[in-house]
C-alpha cells in the first residue's frame, strides 16, 4: 500500500488532461492558490495532447504512488483509468473530477466533480449563432440552404464530443422551435462520429457540417479552416463556431487573426470557445461575434478545495463552475473580465 | 524525330539527366493541377498563399536537415529546435519584457546554439547522428517547456506595434491582399543554401564527407569542422523555421515539434537527397517540401474526410521514392544494341554526313541541295521500313527463344519433381 | 635500376613499435630512405607494410620509435601535417570520394578559388586537372564522376592527386593491384621523373618483376619484425622471397594436363550473354580441371563469373550442370547446384567485415549445422577449427573479428568458407591479389588438392605466370568473347597475349 | 591483488568483457537506488510494477525493432503499426461484434501484415528502410482512423467478461495485489527472440546481412528472405506491443503511436545495438528500455514536472551512447609493453615460482618457509624500487622525444613559410 505518514503536510495530486495551454495555465493557478490557502501540498501535470492516454495513466499512476490523501482528475478516458480508480477506492484516497471529469466512473469512486457543462456552454454559443442569423435561416430555400460549419478539434475527446453535439443538438431544436422551417428541413452532415442517430439528415435548407482537422496540430487546423473559408461563397456558409482554441486558432491564422474575417468574408458570423489573448483580441475588434467562456480559474480551485474537504471528511457535492458568453460589448465587466485569461 | 533543332545525343543526354531532375517539379505541377481541377475552390490566390504559408517552418527545416543529410548523418532534432528556440524568443518578448527584435535573434541565437552541440555530439565525441540529435530532440523539447514554464508564447499580432515581424513571411496591404513575401525569404535561403553547398569549400567538403568520409579525412579536410558546421547549419534553419512558424502561427506551445523532423526528412528524400549521404540539392528539396504542402492543403479541399491525408502522405512519400528508385534503374540499364539499333546508328550516320556535306557547300550550287534533299528523304524512308523489319524480326525469334528456354525450364523441374518423389 | 648516386638520407625510422588488439604490428622496426631512391618494402601478408607506412603519415600512431625527417625528428599527428611537410601516400585501398568529380577528389582541401577566396573556380580546377593529366600522360575527363571510373582508372587519379603536391617522400602502397600493363608502365613513367627530381619514394608490392624493374634498394619485413635490406641488384629473385619466408619456393609452369581425356563435363556455359560486358562466352569444365580465365583487365571475366554464379543477370544463354540443364536465378541457386565464388574483391564481397572468423566461415553452409531448428555450435566450432588449422590461418582464434585479419589471411578464410560448403565447382576470381609468396603458394597447393580430390576449379587471374602454373586448360577472353582455348601443353605467355588481344572485327 | 582466488588473465578477461556487458544492467541498477534514496515512496512495490506497466508496449517494440536494426535498417513504423492494429482489434471487439479471443487474433495479424508490407518494401523493391518505414507509419496512422472512424477504442474493463485477456499483463488477485504477469511475457518473449538472434540460422544471417549485405548474397544466403523476416518479426512483436497498450491503458486512439518508435529505437541503442547493423542483442535491449521506464517514473517521484522528465531521458540517452563509445574505446586501446612492464612480469613470474615451491612443498621443512618469505620479501621489494626508476626514466625519455618532435614541427613550419615566400 502506498499509504503516506500522516505527519507530514497532506498531499493532493491533482492529474489533467493537458498543461500547455493557457486554459490549464489558469486552472492550476486555482489550483494552486487553494492548495496554499488550504496548506497543502499539490502536484498539477497533465500529458502534452490530449490523446496520450498512456501518458496520463502513467501520471496517475506514479501520482498514486506517491501517496496522495486524495486526487482530482480530468480523464482524458475513464476506462483507461478504472483499475486505478478501483484501486484508489479500496485504499479508500478520495477522488475529485475537474473540467470534463470523469464521466461514467464507477460508483462511489468520485466524491465529487468541478466541472463546466460543456454540453450546455456550447448550446449558449447555438442560440447566439441562430439570433444573429435567424434573418437568413428564416428565409432559407432549398436552392440556396444555410450552411453552419462546426470546426471541433478531435472526435475523441469527451468534453469536445459534448461541446460538438451540444452546439448540434441546440441549434436543431432553437431552429427547429424558433423559426420556419421544420426539423426535417435541417441536415447534419460530416465527421461520423458527430453524425447521430437522432439527426435529421435528410433536409435541404439549413445545412450543419461538422468537420475535424487531420490533427490538433497549426498546419492542419488552419488548413482545415483554409478549406472551409474556400468554400464560404460557394456554399454560402454562414456561421462558424470553433470549440475550442487550437480551432479558434486554425481560423485566426487562416485570417490574419481575424482582420479577414470582415473584409473577405462579410457577413460570416464566428463564434470561439475560451479565451486567450489572440481570442480575446478577435473578439474585441468584432471579427467574432463572440465567444464561450469557462471559468478555468475557478475549476482548479474548487477541485483542490473539494478534494481537501473530501480528504477531511467532510460530505462533498459538485460545482458547476459555469460558462459565459462574452462579446466585445460585456468582455470589460467584471464578472467576465476575471474569466479571461492570456 | 530528333532532327530538328536538337541532335539525337543531346537529346538523350536530356532525356537521361534533365528529365530525370524534372521529375520531381512536373509531378509537383500535376498534382497541383489535379486538385484545382478536382478540389473546390483549390486554384484561388488564398489557397495559394496557404499552401506557401504552410510550406515554411518545414521547408527551413529541410533546407537545414538537407545539410546534414548530406554529410550522410540525420537531424532528428530540428522540429523540437525550432519550437523550443521559438518559445525560448516568445517567452522573453511576452514575460521578460524584451523587444521584438532581440526576441528574434534570442530565436536564432538558441537555435544555432542547440545546431552547435548536435554537431560537437557528432563530429567531436563521435556520437552515432541518429542517437545524438534523438536525444537532443528530447532534451530541447524538456528546454522548451522548462524555460517557458510550459506555457505557451503568443506572438503580438500584426495589430501590435512589435508585430512587424509577421511581414517577414507574409505582409499583407492596406486593402488585405495577402503578398506571400515568406516565399521570397523561403526562395532566398535556398540560393544562399545552393550557393554554399554548391560554390563554396564547406559545401564541396560537406559533400567529400558524404561521400567518404575517411577519404576526406585522409586527403587533410577537417571532417570534424565541416561536419559540425553542416549541424549548424541545420540550427540556423530551424530557427528561421521557428520564426517562421511564429509568424504564421502566432502562437507556439510547449513540447511542440516532434514529428516536424519526419516531414523535414521526407521532403528533403523526396527530393533526392540520398540517406546514405553524398547526394543532394536544396533545390530538390524545395520541391519535396512543396510536394507536401500541396498534398496537406489538397486533400482538405477534396472534401476528404481528415484521416486520409495522413494516409495519401504516406503514399506518396513511399511513391516519390519509388519513382526515384525505378528511373535511376530505368536510366543505368543496359540497352543491348541489337543488329537492328547497329544498322540504324549506321544509317543515321550516313544521312548525317550527307546533310553534313550539304550545309558545309554551304550557299554553293543551288541545284544540289533539293538533290541532297531527296536522297536524305529515301534514306530515312529506307531506314526506317529496314529497322522496323528487323525489329519486328528480332522480336519474333527473342520470343521463341523464351518460348523454349520456359518450356525447357518446365520440363526440367517436372524431371527434377519426379526424381524426388 | 641503376645506381644512385645521392646518399642524402631523408627519412629514417628506427625502433617502431605498434600494438593493436591482440596483434603486436610492428617489433622495433628500422627504416631508411635516401633522396630520389626507390626502395621497395616487401612482406608476406600481415608482416606489417602498410602499418609501417601508416605511422610515417599520421594515420596510424606509433606507440614507441623514433621517425627523424630531413635530420629532425618527425611526429606526424593528422594526414594533413604529413602531407604539408611533403609525406604523401597512396593507400592500399582506394581512398576517394565517389560522388565528386576527378577534378575534385584530385584537387580536395587545395580549391582553386575565384578572387576573394570566397567562392570556388570549378573551371580553373579542372583546367588544372587536365594539365596535370596531360603531364602525366594519362586520358582521363576531369569532370567525371570518380565512382563512373573503373577501378583501374580510379588507382590513376589517387596517384595524379599525390603526385600533384609538392612531395619530398610518396609512399605507394601495392599500387599496381588494380592496374593493367599499360597503365603500369605509365606508373612507372612517371616514378622515374620523380626520382630524377630528388623524390624518395616507398613501394610496397607483391610482384616481384616490378621490383626488380623499378626499385633500387629492397627492405623485408616479416611478422612485425625487419629483417634486413639489400639493394636491388644484387640481390636475386629467390633471396628476397627467402628473406620473406625463411625457405625457397619454385615457381614452374605446369608441363601438361593434369586430367584424363574421358572426365566427365561438370559445367557447360553455352552462349552466355549478360550486361554490357559479356556478349558471347561458351566453354566447358571438367571434373578434376584446374580451368585458368585469362585476359586483360576488362576482358568480361568477372562479369562471366558472376552471370554464372546468378550475382548479376543473364541476357541469354545456356548453364549446363552435369549434363543438366540449370536456372540460376540467384547466388543461392549457385551455391545449391554446388557452386562456390571467390570474389576478387574480398572486402566489399567475400566477408562480413565485423563478425568473426567462425561466422563467415559457415555463412554459405549454416544448412549443413542445423539441428532441429537450433545450430550446433560445438559442430561449427570443431569444423571451422579444422579448416582454420588446414589452411594455416594466423589467428588467435576463431572468434577473432575479420577486420583485424591481415589480407592474405582473410582470403584463406573465403577458401575456407567454399570448402565447408563443399563446392564440387569452384570459380576463384583472382585468388593471390595482394596476397604475400608465402600465402600464394599455400593456395596453389591447395587448389591442386582440391582438384585431385575431383573438385573443378576455374580460376581467374591476369598474372600469366600464375595461369601457366595452376591451369590444365586456358580460356583465353577479349572483349566479352571467349578468343581462344589453349591445352597447357600449347599455352605460352606468347600464345596467351595474342589470344588476349585478339578483338572483334565488326 | 590479483593473485587471491582468481588469476590475473581471468580477472582482466572479465574486466574487458563482463564488466563491459554489466556497465548497463549496473546504470540500471543504480539509477533505480538513486531514486529510491531520493524520491518519495519510490521503493514500493507498486511503483515496481508501474514501472513495468510502463515498459511493456515500448519493451515489445524496441525487441522487435532490434531485429530490423541488425539488418542495418530501420523501422520508424512500429509505433502507429501497433496502435493501428490495436485499434482495428478494438473496433472488431466493439463495433463488429466479434468476441476478444479472435480481435486479439485480429491484432496481431494485422502488425504482421504491416510488417511484411514493410518487409517487401525494403527487401524486394529496395526502398531505403527509413523512407520506406516513415511512409508506412503515415499509412499505417491514416488506416487505424480510417477503419475506427476516428473513434478511440476502449477494450473491455477487467470485470467485463471479456476483460481476460488483461490478465495476460497485469493479474489483479481478489484481494487487489497487482501482479505483473506482462513481465513474464516481456522475459519470455526476450528470451524467444535471444534464442532466434543467436541459436538459428535466421538470426546469424540476419547478423550476415547487416554485417555485408552483398557478401551474405553472394554465400548463398536468400537476403530477401531473411531481410523481409526481420521486418516481419518487428510487426509481430508491434503486434503484441498493441496488446500489451490495450491490456494495461484500456483505450486506444486513433493516430497514436507516433514518437513511441523514437524510444524504442532509443532503447535499443542504449542497449548496445549498433545503428550501422551487425552488432546487437535483445538482452541489452531490455536493459534500455527499463532505464528509460525507471526514468520515467522517477522523475516524477522526485517532484519534478514531466517537462524535465523528456529532458533528462534525452541527456540519458547521450549519455549512454556516449559511455558506451567510451568504454569500447578503452576496451580497445592497448597497453604497450615497456621494458619497465617487461621486467615487472618477469620478476612477479619468478616470485610466483618460489612461492609455488613454497607451498607445494607444503608441510614440509617448517625452517624453509620463513626463508622463503623473506626471499619474496625481498624480490618484492627490488622490483617495486627498479620498476619504479625504470618508469621515471621512461617518462624522461618519451617526454624528451615529444618536445623535441614539437620543436621540429616549429621548425619545419618556419621553414615551409621561408620557403613559400
Ligand atoms: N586497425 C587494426 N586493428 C587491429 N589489427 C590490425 C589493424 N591494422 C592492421 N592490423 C594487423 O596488423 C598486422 C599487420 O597488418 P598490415 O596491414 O600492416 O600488413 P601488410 O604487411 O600491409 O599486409 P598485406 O600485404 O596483406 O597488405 C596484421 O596482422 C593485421 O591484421
Ligand atoms: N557495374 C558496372 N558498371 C559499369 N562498369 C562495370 C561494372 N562492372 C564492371 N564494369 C567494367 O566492365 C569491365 C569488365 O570488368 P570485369 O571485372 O568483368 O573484367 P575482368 O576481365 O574480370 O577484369 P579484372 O581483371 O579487372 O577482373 C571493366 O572495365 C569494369 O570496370
Ligand atoms: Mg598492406
Ligand atoms: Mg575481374
Amino acid at each position: 500500500g502506498g499509504g503516506r505518514e500522516r505527519d507530514q503536510v497532506p498531499y493532493i495530486a491533482v492529474v489533467s488532461k493537458g498543461e500547455q495551454h493557457d486554459f490549464w495555465q489558469q486552472v492550476r493557478l486555482g489550483a494552486a492558490t487553494a492548495a496554499e490557502e488550504l496548506g497543502v501540498e499539490m502536484t498539477f501535470e497533465g500529458p502534452p495532447s490530449e490523446s496520450d492516454v498512456q501518458i496520463q495513466v502513467e501520471m496517475l499512476n506514479s501520482a498514486i504512488a506517491r501517496g496522495p490523501v486524495a486526487v482530482a482528475l480530468a480523464a482524458l478516458d475513464t476506462a483507461s483509468v478504472l483499475d486505478q480508480l478501483e484501486s484508489l477506492g479500496a485504499q479508500n484516497i478520495p477522488v475529485i473530477g475537474f473540467d470534463s471529469g470523469v464521466p461514467e466512473a464507477p460508483a462511489g469512486v468520485i466524491h465529487a466533480n468541478a466541472s463546466t457543462d460543456n454540453f450546455a456552454a456550447a448550446g449558449l454559443a447555438a442560440a447566439k449563432m441562430y439570433e444573429a442569423l435567424a434573418a437568413e435561416i428564416d428565409a432559407a430555400t432549398a436552392a440556396r440552404p444555410v450552411r453552419i460549419v462546426v470546426l471541433n478539434q478531435d472526435a475523441r475527446g469527451e468534453s469536445l464530443l459534448s461541446r460538438g453535439r451540444g452546439f448540434r443538438d441546440t441549434l436543431v431544436d432553437v431552429v427547429a422551435s424558433r423559426s420556419p422551417l421544420a426539423k426535417s428541413d435541417i441536415r447534419v452532415t460530416g465527421n461520423p462520429a458527430f453524425v447521430d442517430s437522432h439527426n435529421p439528415t435528410t433536409g435541404e435548407k439549413l445545412i450543419i457540417e461538422m468537420v475535424v482537422p487531420a490533427s490538433g496540430s497549426a498546419q492542419d487546423t488552419t488548413s482545415a479552416a483554409q478549406a472551409v473559408l474556400n468554400r464560404v461563397s460557394d456554399q454560402n456558409i454562414r456561421g462558424i463556431f470553433m470549440s475550442n482554441e487550437g480551432t479558434v486558432r486554425g481560423l485566426l491564422s487562416a485570417t490574419d487573426d481575424g482582420a479577414d474575417l470582415p473584409v473577405v468574408y462579410p457577413g460570416l458570423v464566428a463564434i470561439g470557445f475560451d479565451a486567450g489573448r489572440a481570442q480575446k483580441d478577435a473578439v474585441a475588434n468584432q471579427y467574432f461575434l463572440g465567444s464561450v467562456t469557462q471559468d478555468p480559474f475557478s475549476i482548479g480551485y474548487q477541485a483542490v478545495t473539494l478534494a481537501h474537504a473530501a480528504y477531511k471528511g467532510m460530505s462533498v457535492s459538485d460545482v458547476d463552475t459555469g460558462a459565459r458568453f462574452y462579446t466585445h460589448e460585456n468582455m470589460n465587466d467584471s464578472e467576465i473580465k476575471g474569466l479571461l485569461y492570456d | 524525330m530528333a532532327g530538328t533543332g536538337m541532335n539525337g545525343k543531346q537529346w538523350r543526354t536530356l532525356r537521361d539527366k534533365g528529365l530525370q531532375k524534372l521529375l520531381a517539379p512536373l509531378a509537383l505541377v500535376l498534382i497541383y493541377l489535379f486538385f484545382g481541377f478536382f478540389g473546390r475552390n483549390f486554384f484561388s490566390y488564398n489557397t495559394l498563399v496557404n499552401i506557401l504559408d504552410a510550406s515554411y517552418y518545414i521547408g527551413f527545416l529541410a533546407l537545414g536537415v538537407t545539410f546534414v543529410i548530406i554529410t550522410g548523418g540525420i537531424d532528428l532534432s530540428v522540429g523540437t529546435v525550432a519550437m523550443c528556440a521559438a518559445i525560448v524568443g516568445g517567452t522573453a518578448f511576452r514575460t521578460w519584457g524584451w523587444s521584438m527584435g532581440p526576441s528574434l535573434v534570442l530565436i536564432m541565437a538558441v537555435a544555432t546554439f542547440f545546431g552547435l552541440i548536435n554537431g560537437l555530439m557528432v563530429a567531436k565525441l563521435k556520437l552515432p547522428p541518429f542517437i545524438a540529435t534523438l536525444g537532443m530532440m528530447m532534451v530541447s523539447m524538456g528546454i522548451g517547456s522548462i524555460v517557458s514554464n510550459v506555457r505557451s508564447a503568443a506572438f503580438p499580432p500584426r495589430s501590435d506595434p512589435s508585430g512587424w515581424f509577421r511581414n517577414i513571411f507574409k505582409y499583407i496591404s492596406p486593402d488585405r491582399v495577402a503578398i506571400p513575401t515568406g516565399a521570397l525569404v523561403l526562395f532566398g535561403v535556398t540560393i544562399i543554401f545552393h550557393i554554399i553547398l554548391t560554390r563554396t569549400k564547406m559545401g564541396r567538403y560537406i559533400f567529400a564527407i558524404g561521400s567518404n568520409k575517411e577519404a576526406a579525412r585522409l586527403s587533410g579536410v577537417k571532417v570534424e569542422r565541416w561536419e559540425m558546421s553542416a549541424y549548424i547549419v541545420s540550427g540556423i534553419a530551424a530557427g528561421i523555421s521557428g520564426i517562421s512558424f511564429a509568424a504564421v502561427y502566432t502562437t507556439v506551445m510547449p513540447a511542440q515539434g516532434q514529428g516536424f523532423e519526419l516531414f523535414a526528412i521526407a521532403g528533403a528524400v523526396i527530393g533526392g537527397t540520398s540517406l546514405s549521404g553524398g547526394v543532394g540539392s536544396v533545390f530538390g528539396t524545395l520541391i519535396g517540401v512543396f510536394i507536401m504542402a500541396v498534398l496537406r492543403s489538397g486533400l482538405p479541399a477534396m472534401n476528404l474526410q481528415a484521416h486520409y491525408q495522413t494516409f495519401f502522405t504516406g503514399i506518396v512519400v513511399i511513391a516519390a521514392v519509388l519513382l526515384d528508385i525505378y528511373r535511376t534503374k530505368k536510366t543505368s540499364e543496359v540497352r543491348v544494341l541489337t543488329p537492328a539499333d547497329l544498322y540504324r546508328s549506321d544509317m543515321q550516320r550516313k544521312i548525317d554526313q550527307i546533310r553534313g556535306g550539304l550545309s558545309s557547300t554551304g550557299g554553293g550550287s543551288s541545284e544540289d541541295i533539293p538533290a541532297g534533299r531527296e536522297q536524305i528523304q529515301a534514306l530515312q524512308q529506307e531506314m526506317k521500313e529496314t529497322y522496323r523489319r528487323m525489329r519486328r524480326e528480332e522480336k519474333a525469334e527473342a520470343a521463341r527463344v523464351e518460348a523454349e528456354e520456359k518450356a525447357a525450364e518446365r520440363e526440367f523441374r517436372a524431371m527434377l519433381k519426379k526424381e524426388k518423389d | 635500376m641503376e645506381e644512385r648516386a645521392e646518399t642524402e638520407e631523408i627519412l629514417s625510422l628506427k625502433g617502431i613499435e605498434k600494438t593493436f588488439t591482440g596483434v603486436r604490428a610492428l617489433k622495433g622496426v628500422d627504416f631508411s630512405l635516401l633522396r630520389g631512391e626507390v626502395h621497395a618494402l616487401v612482406g608476406e601478408n600481415g608482416a606489417g607494410k602498410s602499418t609501417l607506412v601508416k605511422t610515417l603519415t599520421g594515420i596510424v600512431k606509433k606507440d614507441a620509435g623514433e621517425i627523424s625527417y630531413l635530420g629532425r625528428f618527425f611526429n606526424p599527428r593528422h594526414p594533413k601535417y604529413a602531407l604539408e611537410m611533403g609525406i604523401g601516400i597512396i593507400h592500399q585501398e582506394l581512398n576517394m570520394m565517389d560522388h565528386l568529380t576527378v577534378a575534385q577528389n584530385i584537387f580536395i582541401g587545395r580549391e582553386s578559388t575565384r578572387p576573394g577566396g570566397l567562392l570556388l573556380d570549378e573551371g580553373e580546377q579542372n583546367r588544372r586537372a587536365a594539365r596535370l593529366f596531360d603531364r602525366l600522360n594519362m586520358d582521363i575527363d576531369p569532370t567525371a564522376l570518380l565512382g563512373t571510373l573503373t577501378v583501374g582508372k580510379q588507382q590513376m587519379v589517387e596517384i595524379a592527386k599525390a603526385v600533384s603536391h609538392d612531395l619530398r617522400v610518396l609512399i605507394l602502397d601495392e599500387p599496381t593491384a588494380a592496374l593493367t600493363n599499360n597503365e603500369i608502365a605509365e606508373l612507372f613513367t612517371i616514378m622515374r621523373g620523380l626520382s630524377d627530381q630528388g623524390v624518395g619514394m616507398i613501394y610496397i608490392s607483391h610482384r616481384m618483376d616490378e621490383i626488380g624493374e623499378i626499385t633500387h634498394r629492397v627492405t623485408v619485413m616479416r611478422d612485425g619484425e625487419y629483417v634486413g635490406t639489400r639493394v636491388t641488384r644484387d640481390v636475386s629473385r629467390d633471396e628476397i622471397i627467402n628473406m620473406m619466408v625463411g625457405r625457397v619456393i619454385f615457381e614452374t609452369p605446369k608441363e601438361k594436363s593434369a586430367v584424363p581425356d574421358d572426365a566427365p563435363v561438370v559445367l557447360k556455359v553455352d552462349h552466355l550473354k549478360a550486361g554490357r560486358m559479356v556478349k558471347d562466352v561458351s566453354f566447358s569444365l571438367r571434373q578434376g580441371e584446374i580451368l585458368g580465365f585469362a585476359g586483360l583487365m576488362g576482358a568480361g571475366r568477372t562479369e562471366t563469373a558472376r552471370a554464372i554464379f546468378g550475382a548479376d543477370p543473364v541476357q541469354r544463354g545456356m548453364i549446363e550442370i552435369k549434363g543438366r540443364p540449370v536456372w540460376i536465378k540467384t547466388p543461392a541457386d549457385a551455391v545449391a547446384h554446388g557452386l562456390g565464388y571467390l570474389s576478387e574483391d574480398r572486402k566489399r564481397y567475400g566477408l562480413a567485415l565485423n563478425l568473426s572468423i567462425r561466422e563467415n566461415a559457415v555463412m554459405a553452409a549454416l544448412e549443413r549445422f542445423e539441428k532441429n531448428w537450433f545450430i550446433q555450435f560445438r559442430k561449427v566450432a570443431a569444423e571451422t577449427e579444422a579448416y582454420i588449422e588446414k589452411l594455416r590461418v594466423k589467428t588467435p582464434s576463431i572468434d577473432q573479428i575479420i577486420r583485424n585479419l591481415s589480407g592474405g589471411n582473410q582470403q584463406k578464410v573465403v577458401i575456407a568458407k567454399w570448402l565447408i560448403r563443399n563446392s564440387d565447382i569452384l570459380i576463384f576470381d583472382e585468388p593471390t591479389r595482394g596476397i604475400d609468396v608465402g600465402a600464394k603458394s599455400e593456395i596453389y597447393a591447395l587448389m591442386t588438392e582440391l582438384a585431385e580430390q575431383g573438385k573443378s576449379i576455374i580460376m581467374i587471374s591476369s598474372e600469366l605466370p600464375e595461369v601457366l602454373r595452376m591451369s590444365d586448360r586456358v580460356v583465353v577472353m577479349c572483349e566479352g568473347r571467349i578468343t581462344g582455348e589453349l591445352d597447357i601443353s600449347e599455352a605460352s605467355q606468347e600464345s596467351i597475349m595474342k589470344l588476349a588481344t585478339m578483338r572483334n572485327q565488326e
